[in-house]
């Protein structure tokens, strides 16, 4: 069997320490998770397997013979095969030439492409991840994002003349899928390693490491803290070894009881695939919203917020709100968008400003801005999320994903808030972020502040709501208490009408 | 020696290296340091490099933009007392002589040899550019020369764009107007106002193969490409020679003049011009 | 260290390039009067290149503001030779400088053009327009009222030097102003708060309820008033009107806000920053001048120093960690 | 509707253009010598059209193109008069287009300054270049020798039409070739594919392995070697070298391709659409000027068709979802 090992590697970026002493080692027919906070050097780490990175220190060993990795070339030549954390894909070119990003295209010779090679390799890829619905001559960007994400997995799997690949990283594949596309990509992972190949899988969802890995390495701070067999090890282990601290349970109990005044009442919505949307949300309520891929949940959210036309009515307080994110705010509703890169931050602009952006009205007199308000206001919320930063300057992009999720919610408790809109809060989030985050939830409802949040996990949205809507096709089919559900019976709500 | 700057926006066109060229010469052997400024068309940056040349303490400043637009520079040089003089510019009372070809008399005798040369009769394309003030007084000549005569029709008035120095555009605009009026003897006569046009003219013409209609084509300033073109007896005919040489080395001596403490009379001081044709172009 | 010389390289280089100018001309650089001499003769390009910052906060550009202002010249020019009295001209042609930014804020804010492109057609349609206007004359001598001319070449008596008074042109004096004015505007209210959040990110602003399509809108506004008041300072200090004089002035105000981008904190657009910037082309000019230096090789200099600011700040970036 | 107008409506713009003016000029229009002249007068562009289209598919610009084109010229016409045989002043001048082109690629690829910034600086610096070499002239006449200003004059004899020969100007042959070469090179080749990649986004290109500092540095190789060409077609057309006579070509060049790309599936930029665009240009001018529609004018009309394809292109994406 071949195996990869990582000793004492380590890495600077400026200032920050990414890695520093952390190791790894991997063997065919294993799947190995790589577990960790955000920021503990994992996607680093990955970088440097990939040869995209030199490390500054450490030695990489391929069936005991120490091997350079300076380039994605020489990482391909060792059968290795990547799948990048973020989202890559080029939306104006062809699946199939997607699929061939990382791989030399066939050709005639002389550099000229040989399309029906490429598609048909492409295929080839796709029918060995058990994918069939999607044509290799589909643009990239008229997939959606699963589909997106399948594609980028089965780009792994493409067969090259020059190396067959043995081993597989898969950085957060499942952020971007739902159960159903998550349990496809699982069963062809199984196949894998039952041909004797290796899959090294970083995830932050707990019961997914749990039920298909074979070992786990657990990163902290840049450096290795342990490796186990899965059966030696427990969830609480695993959570202890990357936070350094105990969560007897992830989820705080809800505080107050429900059932105060209607705080948001949506009456007869229509916006883009959404129909019909009735719904009443009360103070200090947490409405979670359940639903497959595409079934319109980010819709829903952004049509609330005005950030899409709408008709119907939106009531907050009992008063019609005008269509326009800018009445939304001024309403007093706060909103934590899905990609918070994209949609949220000013990645390179001191956080500060981030913060303050919805909330300039009430931050200035007279059409002038007032910076020492400014700074009080950051320097208050920044503590109540926990926020991690060297300064209110510091730009954004600097920051871990969880500590730029955190600006976010600082930004959406300035007001303070009426309702709460959260997209996907904890999407990328390590645990210690997680845990701050419901935290900080739970306590917004304590005061009556009522949430919509949005979740494709479910054991967070059954820990967290009050009660869970069931959007199918753009329809709000039922609302059921949370209280007693499980995960199975809340995924199979969710695919009922496909069922039947 | 002498610290002598020249500061013109129009170096990169033919007739301006000319006389700056003759200008420095003569200046060497009067023993002058000359600085040659390009503000490359700003006419702005020529105040500011009058400003400059001022601060730096030069003896005498050589301009050729028209002296209204550069009053400010004009001001300061007066008040650093740095006698002006004007190389193809314009009159103003604050410059002690202006060096110059009569632009006037240029455009009469092309447009005049033209009406001569068809009769007095038939179609006329003119090239002409107006943004330039020297320019544009030739065509207010050539304008009056053609209206004169009852059946001279002008077909089109073109400005080219002169960015690449107007031989391609006009190259261009000549091709269409030849292809829209593809009668023969349709065209009798293109006046350009100055060389470039007119050899984009003469290319065109020939291109289209109506080399043979008996096309009359003028230009000004009789630059060597166009005295070829005229010396090969072609339609290109006719030019008229501004003495660039005599320009500059006549402004060289007229600041020699007025640094030597003389006081002009005239302040516009003509250097004679001489139509060129196959017979004298070589 | 490397830090070190992002933060400074520009600044650094700034001083270095005065210093070596002050060593070579020792009796001419250094003087009052030199530097009265440089702020007058950037004043338009400062009024240009701060006009532009507005537009670039935004992450856009402007291609079109050199056309406006030599149309907005051209316009008060051809004002003046129907009898229009001054003020009256030149708020016509402020108008039209309004008027023609917002149209570029038009296509590329509510079309969604990209300002790459909108704005290089509109350059050729300003410029067009300009030249209908004049028929292509050069509008100058009596019909520019003295007024109008004496503007540019009078200014605030500050006192005497020796026996020389000293004088801060009026031109100096509108560019400090305006200067002021944006920086106000863009630094300390809300509506330049919103900008430089567009220009973060426009989505998140979107979503955070900042009015981008409006907004965006209103900042070519600005841009096409500043090129209009920088197209009558020129026309001012030339006294005359020409359809292609503010030609240079679009290529030199993006290569000043992007010098001036390599000493902010995080490479934004700032407008103290432009206006070092534009510093650092005048005073190369001035000097080089003064120097004899040949005008091309001046040209290639200027390409130079451009390039070796942006390098220092571009590797420092990268050294310094993400961009 | 709003989807057909999308795909077609540019495409149809154009027809209508022609047949407006066919209608228009019914005699000499559509005739083979007009339309032969067009492809002629076009040819220059087309070359810098084309090589721009290649950074534009990387995302980037190069803004020095028509300052490398004048150098180029000028570098060939300095070596004839120093007696140098065609071909190799030829190839010498080609070779100072690949340099300056790296260069480019060097600055924006390698030091990571925006390629804005970078090609404004190397524009300065290749014209400086320019005026040293030439030390500010034209160089024509005697010196440049007949054979090179041959090429443009002459052709591939087609056939004759009536009495006269109608001929293939090689301008037009060299221009349909060089857009074959790199319509195969961007479409057809494995290295096109990766700069459509980087295009459409250089990081996940990067992180798939793509040496992509490497394949865009080349691109500006491309780049610089097309607007030498463009330089040296335009110096045998006028059987001259001027420092300043590619600077038409910057702007016109980009211009083209932006237009070209309203034509395209995906607004993308593409070789072919670019020359489409290209043609859309020469044909206003020839069918304009041939209607004797006055300079001015010409250039507003010109202005406000690209706007309007442009507005055309922006507002169906925006009608048909995505952009
Ligand atoms: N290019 C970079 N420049 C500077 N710092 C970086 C860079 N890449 C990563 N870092 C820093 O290195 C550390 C490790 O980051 P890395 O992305 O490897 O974490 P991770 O374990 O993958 O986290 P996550 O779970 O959020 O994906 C973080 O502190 C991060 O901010
Ligand atoms: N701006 C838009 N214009 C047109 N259609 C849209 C737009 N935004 C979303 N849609 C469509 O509306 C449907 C619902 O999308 P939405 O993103 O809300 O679903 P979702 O439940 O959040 O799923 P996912 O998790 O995949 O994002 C999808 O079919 C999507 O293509
Ligand atoms: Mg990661
Ligand atoms: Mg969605």
């Amino acid at each position: 069997m071949p195996q990869l090992a990582l000793h004492g590697v380590v890495k600077t970026y400026g200032q920050t320490r990414a890695l520093d002493g952390a190791g790894l080692e991997l063997r065919g027919g294993e799947i190995h998770a790589l577990m960790g906070e955000n920021g503990a050097g994992k996607s680093t780490l990955i970088r440097i397997l990939a040869g995209l990175e030199m490390p500054d220190a450490g030695q990489i060993t391929f069936n005991g013979a120490p091997v350079a990795l300076t380039s994605p070339a020489a990482a391909e030549g060792l059968g290795l095969r990547f799948l990048h954390q973020e989202l890559q894909i080029v939306p104006a070119l062809s699946v199939a030439e997607n699929m061939h990003l990382a791989h030399p295209y066939p050709t005639f010779g002389l550099g000229i492409v040989r399309w029906d090679a490429l598609r048909a390799a492409s295929l080839a890829a796709l029918t060995r991840l058990g994918v069939t619905h999607i044509d290799p001559k589909t643009r990239m960007a008229d997939l959606g994002p699963g589909d997106q994400m399948l594609t980028r997995i089965a780009a792994t799997m493409i067969d090259t003349q020059g190396s067959l690949p043995w081993a597989y990283v898969l950085d957060e594949p499942t952020a971007a899928l739902t159960g159903a596309e998550a349990e496809r990509l699982f069963a062809a992972l199984h196949t894998l390693r039952a041909a004797g190949q290796a899959i090294l899988y970083v995830s932050h969802r707990m019961d997914e490491v749990l039920a298909l890995s074979d070992r786990v390495t657990v990163l902290r701070d840049g450096r290795l803290v342990s490796t186990l067999m899965r059966d030696q090890v427990s969830r609480d282990q695993i959570i202890q070894d990357m936070t350094g601290r105990d969560f007897a349970t992830l989820y705080p109990p809800a505080s107050g009881e429900e059932g105060g005044a209607p705080l948001l009442e949506v009456r007869g919505v229509q916006a883009g695939i959404l129909h019909d949307m009735d719904f009443t949300l009360k103070a200090g309520e947490v409405l979670g919203i359940a639903g497959l891929s595409g079934s319109g949940r980010n819709h829903l959210l952004r049509a609330l917020m005005g950030a899409v036309p709408r008709q119907g009515q939106v009531l907050v307080k009992g008063q019609g709100i005008g269509q326009s994110p800018a009445a939304a705010w001024a309403a007093g509703l706060a909103y934590v968008p899905r990609e918070r890169r994209a949609e949220g931050l000013m990645l390179h602009q001191p956080l500060a400003d981030t913060v303050a952006l919805p909330h300039i009205p009430a931050l200035s007199t007279a059409g002038f801005v007032r910076r020492s308000w400014i700074t009080r206001l950051v320097a208050r919320l920044a503590q109540a999320v926990r926020l991690k930063a060297q300064s209110q300057a510091q730009v954004a992009a600097e920051l871990s994903g969880g500590n730029q999720q955190k600006v976010l919610f600082a930004r959406a408790l300035a007001g303070p808030p009426v309702v709460l809109l959260l997209d996907e809060p904890t999407r990328g989030v390590d645990v210690g972020a997680k845990f701050d985050i419901y935290a900080t939830i739970r306590g917004l409802t304590a005061q009556g502040v009522g949430v919509v949040m949005v979740s494709s996990d479910l054991p967070e949205l059954i820990g967290l709501s009050d009660r869970i809507g069931i959007l199918q096709g753009g329809r709000l089919t039922q609302i059921l208490p949370a209280e007693g559900l499980t995960e199975g019976a809340l995924l199979a709500l969710c695919y009922e009408k496909e069922v039947v | 020696g002498e610290k002598i700057a020249v500061i013109t926006p129009y170096l990169s066109q033919p007739g301006t290296q000319f006389y700056v060229e003759a200008f420095e010469a003569r200046a060497k052997e009067l023993g002058w340091e000359v600085n040659v400024i390009d503000t490359q068309g700003d006419v702005a940056a020529v105040i500011s490099r009058i400003e400059d040349v001022v601060a730096q303490g030069v003896n005498g400043i050589v301009i050729n933009v028209d002296p209204s637009q550069i009053g400010a520079g004009l001001d300061a040089a007066a008040a650093a007392n740095i006698p002006v003089v004007g190389m193809d510019a314009g009159a103003d009372a604050r410059i002690k002589a202006n060096v110059t070809s009569n632009g006037y008399e240029m455009a009469a005798v092309t447009s005049v040899y033209i009406a001569n040369r068809i009769g007095g009769a038939g179609g006329v394309v003119m090239f002409t550019f107006d943004a330039f003030p020297p320019v544009q007084v030739r065509g207010v000549i050539a304008d009056a020369v053609f209206k004169n005569y009852p059946d001279i029709k002008v077909l089109d008035r073109i400005t080219p764009d002169v960015s690449d120095g107007g031989i391609a555009d006009s190259r261009a605009k000549m091709e269409a107007l030849l292809a829209a009026n593809p009668e023969p003897g349709s065209i009798k006569a293109v006046w350009a106002a100055w060389d470039q046009p007119a050899l984009g003219a003469l290319q065109a013409i020939e291109a289209a193969g109506r080399q043979n209609e008996g096309i009359v084509i003028t230009g000004i300033d009789a630059n060597p490409q166009a005295r070829d073109a005229i010396a090969a007896g072609g339609n290109f005919e006719a030019s008229v020679a501004q003495d660039f040489t005599g320009i500059g080395s006549t402004a060289a001596d007229t600041m020699a003049r007025v640094l030597g403490g003389e006081v002009l009379k005239a302040n516009v001081i003509y250097v004679p011009t001489q139509l060129v044709t196959s017979v004298n172009a070589k | 260290m490397v830090r070190f010389l992002r933060h400074y390289g520009t600044l650094m280089g700034m001083v270095a390039i005065v210093l070596v100018f002050w060593a070579l001309l020792p009796d001419t650089f250094m003087t009052a009067r030199n530097w009265l001499n440089i702020t007058q003769q950037v004043s338009m390009l400062t009024v240009a290149a701060v006009a532009m910052t507005v537009v670039m906060v935004v992450g856009d550009f402007d291609l079109s503001v050199g056309s406006m202002a030599s149309l907005s010249g051209i316009v008060a020019a051809v004002l003046f030779t129907l009898g229009w009295p001054v003020p009256l001209a030149v708020g016509a042609a402020l108008v039209v400088g309004l008027a023609g930014g917002l149209v570029n804020g038009v296509l590329v804010s509510v079309i969604g053009i990209l300002p790459f492109v909108a704005t290089l057609a509109t350059l050729t349609m300003y410029s067009g327009a300009a030249f209908i206007l004049s028929g292509g004359k050069t509008i100058f001598g009596r019909d520019i009222p003295q007024s109008f001319a004496d503007f540019a070449k009078s200014g605030l008596p500050l006192g005497s030097l020796g026996d020389k008074p000293v004088i801060l042109p009026w031109l100096t004096v509108l560019a400090l102003a305006i200067t002021g004015v944006v920086f106000v505007v863009l630094e300390l209210s809300t509506y330049g708060r919103r900008l430089y959040a567009i220009g973060g990110n426009a989505e998140a602003a979107r979503l955070a309820g900042v009015r981008v399509t409006w907004l965006r809108l209103t900042a070519y506004g600005f841009t096409g008033v500043g090129a209009a008041v920088a197209g009558l300072m020129y026309a001012s200090r030339v006294a005359s009107a020409n359809p292609t004089q503010g030609e240079g002035l679009m290529l030199n105000a993006i290569a000043a806000v992007f010098l001036g981008m390599t000493v902010t904190r995080h490479g934004q657009p700032r407008v103290v920053a432009s206006v070092l910037g534009v510093l650092v082309l005048g005073i190369m000019d001035n000097g080089l001048t003064q120097l004899q230096v040949d005008s091309y090789v001046r040209e290639v200099l200027v390409g130079l120093i451009i390039l070796l600011a942006v390098s220092i700040s571009a590797l420092g970036r990268r050294a310094t960690g993400r961009r």
